[in-house]
């Protein structure tokens, strides 16, 4: 058995050229590692990825030592302006200083710092899980229906054409209100869990259809190969192939996927925190404080406002799309030989 | 191709059905309450049950939906007992906020999404595949890392951040471009279509720098892939000129899945470009969906969020039948 | 987007655009001292303007609701319904003051029977619908009749209905046999109200689009709004919904029955899909000189406020102060004690709560939700600082050795940033007191039904416009902390669930009173600021409004009801 | 095919010398022909100096295990790898003008009238979007004047000509229209129609099943023989090669390792690869010959060994003796017409041939 299973050549591997290098039998994570290594916009954007992922981790650590929280709000007349254009921050606090990192926001004049690094905590978590969620669903609903085809495959292929074709942010739109209002009561639904919760499921929910598209394809081909049919002829059962067999030898398309969907879940949590029904003040997110330098035209006075969460948002997806081009690269040399 | 067109038509209907059907559903469950959003801070109970007749909401869930469909077969009748009035062909109701026919809502709705969406299409397709051609051509070369790298930030830019980008500095700080305004919906206004490009030109960029960026990824690894293949081997092999290579053989048999997408995403746009809508403020039918969605208008919000899926799926079939079109192996099936 | 929602419903008014201003007073650079200003003197553009013709521009960010004076809760319908269809009396608009009750159809404001409960008018001669017809009793009556129609109708405004003694009738359309016997038309010229319970206001009732004349052979129910049958200066010309409405004179309107309104411009053009920050930088930039706008806060966004001392636009700005304020209303079921309540009211830094709506140029700091102009106002003497400081020694002092609850929910109508921000700074007040605030938002539609519901938060910022009277104290009073309809517990509207025995029966009685409406005002501020000292709610922002002009445009004021430019008697340069 | 002797006699046809001769006029002359790519894991070396020459009427074999780099030779021959990375150096006359140094735009004159090509996977070769016809009719048409009528007449003659019945008919058609052998015979209208005087056949029968196969070669050979042209024939099937080849060239690691006369190769074999090809052949008779690799890997291209290319792979390395086969490249020596690229000496081999 376990000897079927090693010469897994998932589709992916087997496509370096032989004129370039005898095909040495490396494993596709080893692989895909030394071509990361060797290209310096992989590498670098690997360290942004780290450093972003660690500056939400640390956020507690770093808003303490700047001595801030996002949530205190500061509305002093020594902060904000009272009269003029109330509520925008006099000259020094709306940019860096050595009190507020990177100044604070109009109106209730909380640290910027600290709702970011916390707003970083917020959006990750929810980019990172709901995408977590649509892996799972996309593979084994995918798998699924490549293994079973017949009626299983009818019933799992019409789901995906009926997801694929709705509109999403329209229909999010009105479900986050639904979903949300229905897990208030659930210890899913404390605090600023409940937006986290909500759009987890839902940025999930609906990212699945396209991966099980994907795994659908690649499962129909690995059917016939031979390592299947030897587990099958050895009466290994349907489940053990699917889990052991099957969605082994496509991991590699789904983690080239996963790391795509990462940077558009992150998108994803910008735009409806952004259009107001995902993230929600007082928990920041980068989404959320999109939304809160639109309110009121405040990006307009204080374009920094703007910029905080803007750049930071632009910065991470690039990040997170030039990482996922690195591995696809990696992983899927055909693509890469370009 | 008969036979095709018939079974697309039938799916086409039933997932319509179930999009409405789920739609429909969705907002039974809402926290959004039409009949007590209708008499305010005075909604006493028998106010708010007067209104449930008004709005047709007193009936039961599924004599509502079926009524709510009748309307798309033919003309009805709509109104509490005594006070109907006739909704025309296609009826899609009218709207819990204005009594308006959603009909004449889309239809005014219609003319922004359209000036959005095809301004944004040209300039996104002739950018994306302009320099996705330009840098598969120039494989490797200063000009093709320079794209490929605009394209990688291109992709990574969210709307929101690009939209307000550009309203603060196009409008509010240098006054380069003037404040969208909703009264020019065409170019064939009395406004003239050179103001027509200056009122959509900012969200034009904003859709476009997004979608041109993955335009040019595709259409350069896809020119790279066909630019690799034996027949353009061959059609060298012959003689031919280099631009007929290209075009002829190349961006002929390379277009393909940039078609797919194209199709995909008009069909995407037509159904109202939610957020580049709500940013620049342009009535359109995303805009008018999500404020609908959030005073808790289901008809419209019904009628957009169908109208949006009928786009894609339609856009589906067209894509399938360019797809016989451009390659003559699909006709075959 | 923030200010969307232009839903300001007439009657039981709900504040959901409550902003509003006066330049005048301050001047730009001279900080003024905290609590020094008190109000800000309403600021009308260019008046003393007599000259007819020329066409107004009024830019609005979406269509009207309905232009149906039936179907109408809304301030920007009853402002251009000024232009269109006229009522037995009509509440005459004063920049900074609650409007006046005047005659308008009829001959006087009403004539009162001995017992109060009857109200008696005569039509004017000479008053015509834009076919030529003359106006008569009986369109009056089915008007009213209409507004019955709630299963149609779902805004039809009921302030003038719940006073009627109108037993259980429905409407015009159900049952067309049924008679409202409440409305007599003896003859074509007089209508007589029967009333339940006498109603010193009555002549405000009768100012309410119920009493506007339509003809019933017109009557296309709820297409009644594509084109309402004119009765007064203007009438639709033509109305492209969502995009334009055009009103041109009424040829068979005769000015001499009608003292009201001055009908200066030839024409007014509405734009009804402009977005808000065009039309705000359309104005700030003159860019169209005869432009107005009739959306809530003059369309400004917050940011703007600004602008408004520049010197170009300075003297375009049309200013004054609101019927509509805002309080943070209390669950008196969850916070019983009175001192707690107090405790909460000192620690509220308003001054910051006000910064959320904006800054003194868009609100200022009230003692009381009633407003000093109010016919029988006195000071409830609270002891919330004038200009806003938090008390929190005192407060702390009040909580000593008090069981009070730990956690409490802040709810917030989730359609404007001021509401949720109002939270987050409560939020940081109570923390002071170590009372913990959780942030609920509830669906702006549906706000209000929340709060008269089981899922009433502990605490919730409340609006009120004035009333059926906006000069009234009563048909403040009563709504907001008003006992129900029998007197055994607290009324519909009162959100905070305050119930006394002693004040609420009080009240109660009160309504069953007869007398003027100086005379029941007194009795009603003073049974009313003796529940105001248990700190069921805490007054928070009185709204000012400032609308920026077109250069051209003439007798630019701000209704104290309407809060935006009042239609009837703008003019423009031409 | 009879049994190999041992006796080297040149074959009628062997006239012209594969050796690197200087026979100056030549109709083609390629020397020093080599051709690099730069790639991100370091230099290629596909094509290391190779020489031969042909002359019209004549066939060309050039046999090689896949990555020898035969297919770049030809593709170098053509000019199709300008305007990429490739470095392509040495010369190639083809009736005095040097293909490598010939710009792009005289090098399309060339293609296609004067050099045809016949590849080796005719479905993936045929354009699938266009008809056959107009695809063959393309080809007429950018080296002739004429009407698009008469380039189709021209077209439906030479699809006659190439034995696909009702040509007319099967003009409209789509490659996928089309079988396999259909379709290469097609490629071969296609690289025929102007009647050039080269044509390059690049493993033309490989994708074929074996009846196939030898009707394909059978009408190559006859077209040849109509139009006097020269043919280049790159297949790794010896027995293709033994059947229709005048001079074979074999290639190993990008370097001619031995060339001659058809005959001599097979009968008089000099090199220890060419052995090896021949050995793993399982009968030479049956014409579906297809070579088996011969143990070990074909050297990497990145870094070629200091010695013989084949060294690492050589049964017979140590009896050249002093490790000379690790160190030293060996000559290229030509001996009647037949050269090969091995330090061990005539007598060596021909006791290596024997002991088989």
């Amino acid at each position: 058995m376990t000897q079927l299973q090693s010469p897994a050549e998932p589709g992916t591997a087997s496509a370096a050229p032989s004129e370039v290098r005898p095909a040495e039998a490396r494993s596709l994570l080893a692989t895909a590692w030394l071509r990361i290594r060797r290209s310096k916009i992989a590498l670098l954007s690997l360290c942004v990825v780290v450093a972003i992922m660690l500056f939400a981790i640390l956020a507690p650590v770093l808003s303490a030592m700047s001595g801030n929280d996002p949530f205190t709000s500061n509305t002093s007349p020594e902060v904000l302006d009272d009269f003029e254009t109330p509520g925008l921050p006099l000259p020094a606090y709306m940019y860096p200083s050595a009190s507020h990192w990177l100044g604070v926001e109009p109106g209730l004049g909380r640290d910027l710092f600290a709702r970011l690094a916390f707003g970083g905590q917020v959006s990750l978590t929810i980019a990172l899980l709901s995408t977590a969620v649509s892996v799972v669903l996309g593979t084994v609903l995918g798998a699924a229906a490549g293994y079973f085809g017949g009626k299983t495959d009818a019933i799992i292929s019409r789901l995906m054409d009926l997801f694929l074709a709705f509109p999403h942010l329209l229909l999010v739109l009105s479900l986050t209100p639904i979903l949300q209002s229905r897990l208030r009561d659930t210890p899913l639904g404390q605090g600023s869990f409940l937006p986290m919760a909500s759009l987890v499921i839902i940025l999930g929910f609906f990212g699945w259809a396209y991966l099980a598209r994907i795994v659908r394809g690649q499962v129909l081909s690995l059917r016939e190969r031979e390592f299947v049919e030897a587990a099958r002829s050895f009466g290994s059962s349907h489940l053990s192939i699917l889990f052991r067999q099957i969605i082994p030898n496509v991991m590699g398309v789904v983690l080239v996927y996963a790391t795509m969907l990462i940077p558009t879940n992150i998108s994803a949590e910008a735009a409806l925190s952004f259009l107001g029904v995902g993230v929600k003040d007082p928990t920041p997110s980068w989404g959320q404080m999109l939304n809160a330098a639109q309110a009121g035209n405040w990006y307009l006075s204080d374009p920094w406002f703007l910029a905080v969460p803007g750049v930071m948002l632009i910065v991470t997806v690039l990040a997170f799309n030039l990482l996922g081009d690195a591995v696809r690269d990696a992983l899927d040399p055909k693509a890469s030989r370009h | 191709m008969i036979r095709f067109i018939l079974r697309r038509t039938g799916s086409l209907f039933l997932l319509l059905v179930a999009v409405s059907f789920i739609t429909f559903t969705l907002f039974q469950f809402g926290p959004a309450d039409p009949a007590s959003a209708a008499c305010g801070q005075e909604c006493t109970p028998e106010r708010v049950q007067e209104a449930r007749v008004a709005l047709g909401m007193d009936q039961p869930f599924l004599v509502q939906y079926v009524d709510y469909m009748r309307g798309l077969i033919s003309s009805r009748m709509i109104g509490a007992p005594g006070a109907e009035s006739l909704c025309q062909w296609p009826c899609l109701g009218k709207s819990f906020q204005t009594n308006e026919n959603v009909s004449d809502i889309i239809a005014r709705s219609l003319p922004y999404t359209f000036s959005m969406a095809i301004g944004a299409l040209v300039l996104w397709t002739l950018s994306g595949v302009g320099l996705g051609l330009l840098a598969a051509l120039r494989k490797g070369s200063p000009t093709d890392k320079f794209i490929v790298g605009a394209a990688s930030v291109g992709v990574s830019l969210p709307i929101p951040v690009t939209g307000l980008f550009l309203l603060l500095v196009f409008v509010n700080q240098f006054h380069l471009l003037p404040f969208t305004t909703n009264e020019i919906n065409s170019p064939f206004g009395p406004q003239g279509p050179w103001a027509w490009v200056l009122n959509y030109l900012l969200p034009w960029i904003a859709l476009a720098v997004l979608f041109s960026a993955s335009y040019i990824r595709v259409t350069r690894t896809n020119m790279i892939e066909t630019f690799g293949e034996d027949f353009i081997r061959t059609a060298r092999a012959k003689g031919l000129a280099p631009r007929t290579v290209t075009f002829k053989h190349g961006v002929r048999a390379g277009i393909t899945p940039v078609v797919t997408m194209l199709g995909m995403d008009i069909g995407l746009l037509l159904g109202g470009a939610v957020l580049t809508e709500q940013i620049f403020s342009v009535p359109g039918l995303g805009f008018t969906a999500v404020r609908a969605a959030i005073s808790g208008d289901l008809p419209v919000t019904m009628a957009i969020t169908m109208l949006a899926a009928f786009f894609v799926i339609v856009a589906n079939v067209v894509v399938d039948l360019a797809y016989a079109a451009i390659d003559p192996r699909v006709r075959l099936q | 987007m923030k200010n969307r929602s232009r839903a300001l419903a007439l009657a039981v008014l709900i504040a959901t655009a409550a902003t509003g201003c006066a330049a005048g007073q301050t001047q730009p650079g001279n900080k003024p001292s905290a609590g020094s200003v008190t109000e800000l003197a309403p600021q009308i553009v260019k008046s003393g303007f007599t000259t007819k013709g020329g066409n107004v521009n009024v830019l609005m960010s979406s269509d009207f609701q309905t232009l149906d004076p039936g179907n109408s809760n809304y301030v920007q319908t009853a402002n251009v319904g000024q232009l269109y269809y006229r009522t037995l009396t009509m509440a005459k608009e004063t920049a900074g003051q609650p409007p006046t009750v005047v005659p308008d159809l009829a001959t006087d404001t009403g004539k009162v029977s001995k017992d109060g409960l009857s109200w008696t008018y005569t039509l004017k001669e000479g008053i015509k619908f834009e076919d030529g017809r003359p106006i008569t009793s009986a369109d009056i009556k089915y008007g009213v009749e209409r507004t019955f129609a709630q299963d149609v109708y779902t805004q039809a405004p009921q302030e003038l209905n719940a006073a009627l003694d109108a037993g259980g009738y429905k409407g015009p359309y159900k049952d067309p046999s049924a008679v409202l016997k409440a409305v007599e038309t003896p003859d074509a010229r007089t209508v007589i109200f029967h009333l339940k319970k006498p109603f010193a206001e009555f002549p405000a009732l009768a100012s309410r689009s119920n009493t506007a004349p339509v003809p019933k052979d017109k009557d296309t129910k709820l297409d009644y709004t594509n084109h309402p049958v004119s009765s007064g200066p203007y009438m639709v010309q033509s109305y492209n919904r969502g995009k334009s409405l055009k009103l041109v004179r009424n040829p068979h309107w005769d000015p001499a029955t009608d003292t009201n309104r001055t009908a200066l411009p030839d024409t007014f053009s509405f734009s009804l899909s402009t977005s808000q920050s065009t039309i705000s930088q359309q104005l700030l930039a003159n860019s169209d000189p005869n432009a107005i706008t009739l959306d809530s806060n003059g369309a400004m966004q917050t940011s703007d406020s600004a602008k408004l001392a520049d010197p170009q636009v300075k003297d375009r700005v049309a200013s004054g102060i609101l019927g509509c304020n805002d309080v943070l209303s209390l669950n008196t079921e969850k916070i019983k004690d009175p001192d707690v309540r107090k405790a909460i009211a000192l620690a509220l830094d308003r001054q910051s709560i006000l910064v959320q709506y904006g800054g003194r140029r868009f609100g200022e700091l009230e003692q009381s939700p009633l407003n000093s102009k109010m016919v029988g106002y006195t000071d409830p003497g609270l002891e919330i600082d004038p200009a806003g400081k938090p008390k929190l020694e005192e407060a702390k002092k009040l909580l000593e050795g008090k069981d009070y609850p730990k956690t409490l929910t802040y709810g917030y109508a989730n359609n404007r940033d001021s509401y949720k921000n109002t939270g987050t700074v409560v939020q940081q007040n109570l923390k002071a007191l170590g009372i913990d605030v959780q942030l609920v938002p509830i669906p702006a539609p549906n706000y209000y039904s929340v709060l008269a519901s089981e899922q009433l938060p502990d605490m919730g910022r409340s609006g009120w416009c004035g009333g059926a009277d906006p000069s009234s104290v009563r048909t403040s009073a009563d709504p907001i902390l008003g006992p129900n309809n029998d007197g055994t517990s607290y009324g519909f509207s009162n959100t905070s669930r305050y119930f006394d025995p002693q004040v609420s029966k009080a009240m109660y009685e009160l309504r069953n009173t007869a007398g003027t409406s100086e005379e029941l005002g007194k009795k009603w501020a003073e049974e009313f600021n003796k529940a105001l000292k248990t700190y069921p709610i805490i007054p928070l922002i009185r709204s000012h409004t400032n609308s920026v002009v077109g250069s051209n445009i003439r007798n630019a004021q701000v209704g104290y009801f309407f809060g935006g430019i009042d239609l009837s008697i703008v003019g423009v340069e031409h | 095919m009879t049994q190999p002797s041992q006796t080297t006699t040149p074959g009628p046809r062997a006239a012209g010398s594969a050796a690197a001769g200087t026979a100056t006029g030549a109709f083609l002359e390629v020397r020093n022909l080599s051709v690099k790519f730069p790639t991100d894991d370091g230099v290629v070396s596909a094509v290391n100096g190779m020489d031969f020459t042909l002359e019209r009427g004549q066939t060309l074999g050039i046999v090689g295990e896949s990555g020898s780099g035969k297919s770049v030779t030809s593709q170098a021959l053509m000019g199709l790898l300008k305007g990429t990375s490739a470095q392509v150096t040495g010369q190639a006359l083809f009736q005095g003008k040097d293909l490598v140094t010939l710009p792009e735009a005289g090098m399309r004159q060339l293609r296609g009238r004067n050099i045809g090509m016949i590849f080796q996977d005719p479905l993936s070769a045929l354009h699938p979007f266009y008809t056959v016809g107009h695809q063959i009719a393309e080809a007429y048409l950018v080296h002739n004047k004429a009407s698009k009528k008469q380039a189709r007449a021209a077209a439906v003659d030479m699809l006659g000509r190439v034995g696909i019945p009702s040509p007319d008919m099967r003009f409209d058609e789509y490659p996928h229209h089309f079988s396999g052998g259909m379709r290469q015979r097609a490629m071969i209208a296609m690289a025929l129609i102007c009647e050039p005087e080269l044509l390059i056949a690049d493993e033309p029968t490989t994708a074929l099943d074996v009846t196939v196969q030898a009707q394909i070669l059978d009408l190559m050979s006859e077209l040849q023989q109509e139009t006097n042209s020269a043919l280049i024939l790159i297949t790794h099937d010896l027995g293709v090669v033994a059947e229709v080849c005048d001079d074979v060239l074999v290639m190993y690691g990008g370097q001619c390792v031995e060339s001659g006369p058809v005959d001599g190769i097979f009968y008089d074999t000099r090199h220890p690869y060419t052995l090896g090809l021949l050995k793993s052949m399982p009968t030479l008779t049956t014409k579906s010959g297809r070579l088996n690799p011969i143990p070990g890997q074909p050297p990497s291209l990145l870094a070629l060994p200091h010695g013989c290319i084949f060294s690492a792979r050589c049964e017979y390395a140590a009896l050249a003796g002093d490790g000379v086969c690790e160190s030293q490249r060996p000559q290229f020596t030509t001996e009647d017409g037949h050269g090969s690229r091995c330090h061990l000496s005539s007598e060596q081999i021909l006791t290596i041939r024997n002991s088989r």
